[in-house]
């Protein structure tokens, strides 16, 4: 099993959301108002208020396949619009 | 400029306020006001401008000076990103060009009320239709944007991002904040004109609460302004001072047209300002979504870290100075 | 049903906004209005609610038509769930039957001051006691709903979870809604009983605020319903035809009892709404905790993705000419 | 102490509202108000408080008991940090002492305004100056209890953590809740002197809605104080008795205060409340960045959970007959 | 050293926190307000204001024995209302 | 690649911020308003508005020698004020 996490602006969750559901994940979930800084941009508190977003934190447990299902998918969106995506080994409790 | 007049506008609570948060920041004090809770505030007041605006506008109707006076605010909203995008192109890329001039042709709504704190303290009157014009100049310039971008940036951006005219359009009109101040406008011109009682009971809200609600954000305001300051340091002397320099040159050419539409003299504030001021809501929203090119870092630390705190404390007594010198009270 | 009622509902501010909020999801504007800001407006206006109805209850004593009019309103809240409890077993199974009944048997705040605000702009009359009714309609829906459960639920429930009487009252009386609206009931009687200056130093939060509080909630209640209406198709045609036809008939229902409670135009369309509207606050939050097995998509799509605004757009007009047909104003 | 007052200090909706908060924790009822809903209130009440004051200090002048009382307010929250500092060495080492004394020397703004709707309810008058004693008991208070960990700390403390007189005027005055509540104070006051406008469009913000906002947040501080009741018996049956003992002492001592500085009977009242009552905001905040040794546990549930409920409740009422007795009206 | 990752209805927070508190854990963390879909259901924002409570994350790093000690009481309540656990690997820094 | 996780009071969030910024990270994500409790404190949702201020949880992706960078003052800020760091094994996606 794998753990993935997914880090980007908000403004982009219903997206990075749609390629998840497309590959037909078992479950996804989401924290959103995560700051924070990437090699080019921050992200503050303050992006909240004038409507920019701050970023969302998407956590899915799944399969090595299920990700290679949509990971061109998102990698192609991380890469325009920013965003980070790390996968770890889990195993279920 | 009388240094009377920044007097009277400094000691308005609300400038005062403004003040309070620029001080907690330099003096590093820990005062601060978690989220949502300014974003409560700017809904608010959206919603509350908006109400009122409409009932003004249902009062005013639309013979007079009202309808001269919302097109000449839609074109400046047109013209204005134009002359800034041609000088920032001087130093910078079309994408940052395009949409820190969209910015900049828009507008700031609390810079705006706090004009209207500043002439309600002075006792100098103004018309409530105003806020149509406010209302009126998001869109315009957001779209200006766009399109300069759509003509002026390279025909190979990645992704086959080509900017689709409803795109386009959805971005301007549908901006979360755009669309509740229009939203909010309609219903109060409806309200006004068919439930007299509705507006009755809408008045301790939208308008009494108002200015202490205006009070409480703009000291958030203070607080955010001042924190984005350091980061203006990396946008470069350029662009600080282009934040400082165009708004004085758009309320100049605010208050010529505002003297050609024979405005009285609290108008010819206001708008001004609307010329003066530039957008850190709707605008850099739309921009990212559809010019993720552009660094917001640079549309955010010049609307928000240098053109709002100087319009706020002392573009709205110099832009007075120059309406009472142009424009003589009658 | 004259569109004239219609119009003339759909023209107050609260429905207005309502709007806003429904087309805002519709046309894909990104307004939203982020938590926990829906909470702080439902808090406030359970808390408004329920002080201005301990006020007026204290006003106006138990005598008269306050203690019938309660107390059918009680036994309407028994008898509802049972009708609906018949009907939704046709298809569904025992734990999301009695979940959706216990919804609809209880009542929603806001579609009752949504009917308030219409017959304020109507300028007809009705009485602060009917605040009391809507207080003590949650309890007894959340009861019936979990004894329909704990009588026709599989013996063979996991983990044991045999229900007990204890946490079926603490349920339905100690739930964050029901408790904090029952809480500033009280408070409002006691205060109006022994504090008249207290009472006189609430009224502009209470009281004054309330309306613009309303709409801005019904902005969100707006964007919230919207988005809930796609999850209505999974939960079929059935379910969907249920959440317009119960209100009807509860409504229909509820009429009829206010004729024979002699009740005046204004708190018969009150009482029609208190019985024809369904709970999204108290009870899905208590069926979550004791009925984990009913499924919260339906209960929350019918009771706020259809059955909410359908009476907030069509069902308060729609009653109020039925109560107009038979209850002939003096 | 008449049951009389103790029920008329019951009775106002602000203590009912804390009372509906605590039976919400002990009846477990799932009613929560969400972070950072609190924070709104609790920003709020500082800002309003501060500013009304700011305008009664403007109005009174400087003269007449006005100095002298705010003197003594200052002299009291030097002095009984270092009365409690004595007795809480007893049993806790230097850190967990001088945080805790710090507390009990600094206010609570809430059972502050608390006493003032006490009096309101009374019809007792009292002066807007008071609130200006308030305002300057908060920073005086950290300074002693700063001080008292500079001389009395192990002179190894790790991590070379020597304190310097820097920070501790910067925790003392720049911390939010003070800066805040200090800088409101200042703005109303310039605002009073300088633009009779701006104090009266900021009345139904700061004045009429205040009323209603204090009840919203008792209900909260009910929730939080019951919560944190459990924790009070790990803190052991000293701090227990300390923190419902030394608010009489303290009381007691203001009291004699007021009567040698011929405070009217309401002054007087809040005179004793500010010596009786405990900081858990801004105190807490400064000692957990200065003395991150003492434990958070301590100073947080014997203020918030023991001291403060026992003032609103049981405390104003004794205070006042203790007033009563002492202080005979004219 | 594990770390063990909890997502559930914030409803059932007080029971989970308590079967860790039972076993002695030696800490946690919890975050709140998250979203998310799992195989049968949604969680959205909205149902912070209705009470139905949006989902809790609960993060702790002990040893596998700790976990061993709370598993089975923590995957009941999990089977019954839902939720996720899953266990990875962790080192002190 | 490392996954680094810190926990502790936001109160200390500019400082250790600060030290792995000094460090030259190639980002950090943060959660604010996480709750939790550790061997010794407890922290609640209500020290928020008391100005207590609740934890922080910042999340870090970075090679092993980065961490060597920051290890030392992040270790001290974190003996001082309270707080964990654990660190697992990451891959970029
Ligand atoms: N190395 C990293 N570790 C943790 N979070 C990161 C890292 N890099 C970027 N992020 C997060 O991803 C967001 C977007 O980064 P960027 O791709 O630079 O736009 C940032 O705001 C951070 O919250
Ligand atoms: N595969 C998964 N990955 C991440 N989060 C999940 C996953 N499955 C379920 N969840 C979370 O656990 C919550 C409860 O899921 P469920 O057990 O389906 O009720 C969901 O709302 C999600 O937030
Ligand atoms: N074993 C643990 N697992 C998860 N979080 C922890 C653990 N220990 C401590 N924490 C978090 O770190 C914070 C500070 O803990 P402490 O170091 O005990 O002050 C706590 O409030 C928890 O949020
Ligand atoms: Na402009
Ligand atoms: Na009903
Ligand atoms: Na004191």
């Amino acid at each position: 099993m794998k753990r993935l996490d997914l880090i980007f602006s908000e403004r982009e969750l219903d997206a990075i959301l749609a390629a998840l559901e497309a590959a037909d994940v078992p479950g996804y979930t989401v924290l959103k108002h995560a700051t924070g800084k990437g090699p080019q941009t921050i992200c503050s508190e303050d992006m909240e208020f004038t409507g920019l977003g701050t970023n969302a934190h998407v956590i899915v447990f799944c399969e090595l396949e299920m990700i290679d299902k949509f990971r061109e998918n998102i990698r192609s969106l991380l890469n325009y619009y920013g965003g980070v995506a790390y996968i770890s080994e889990a195993t279920e409790m | 400029m009388g240094t009377n007049l920044v007097l009277q506008n400094v000691l308005t609570p609300p400038v005062l306020f403004f003040f309070l948060g620029i001080i907690a920041v330099i003096a590093r004090s820990d005062l601060e006001i978690p989220a949502p809770l300014p974003k409560l505030f700017s809904l608010y007041l959206l919603l509350a401008i908006g109400f009122k605006g409409g009932l003004e506008l249902e009062k005013s109707g639309f013979g007079g000076q009202v309808l001269p006076t919302v097109m000449a605010a839609i074109v400046m909203s047109l013209f204005i990103p134009l002359i800034c995008f041609v000088i920032l192109r001087l130093k910078l890329d079309v994408f940052n060009s395009a949409a820190i001039a969209a910015a900049y042709g828009s507008i700031s709504a609390v810079t705006f009320i706090t004009a209207e704190s500043f002439l309600a303290s002075m006792k100098i009157p103004f018309d409530g239709f105003m806020v149509a014009a406010l209302a009126l100049m998001e869109s315009p310039a957001i779209i200006v944007g766009l399109l300069l971008v759509k003509l002026g940036a390279p025909s190979n951006r990645p992704n086959g991002r080509v900017m689709k005219w409803r795109s386009i359009l959805h971005e301007s009109m549908l901006n979360g904040s755009v669309y509740l101040l229009l939203g909010s406008l309609v219903i109060g011109f409806l309200t006004a004109a068919n439930n007299p009682i509705g507006v009755e009971k809408m008045n301790p809200f939208t308008d009494k609460l108002f200015y202490g609600a205006e009070c409480f954000f703009l000291l958030d305001m203070g607080i955010v302004a001042a924190q984005r300051l350091p980061g203006l340091k990396k946008a470069g002397s350029f662009l600080i001072m282009f934040a400082i320099l165009i708004p004085l040159i758009n309320a100049f050419i605010g208050i010529l047209v505002a003297k050609l539409l024979s405005l009285q003299p609290g108008n010819a504030l206001l708008f001004a300002v609307l010329c003066a001021s530039a957008s850190y809501l709707a605008v850099p929203a739309a921009m990212r979504m559809t010019v993720p090119e552009a660094k917001a870092s640079y549309y955010i630390s010049t609307t928000l870290g240098l053109t709002f705190p100087f319009n706020i404390v002392f573009g709205i007594p110099l832009y007075m100075s120059l309406v009472n010198k142009f424009i003589p009270s009658i």
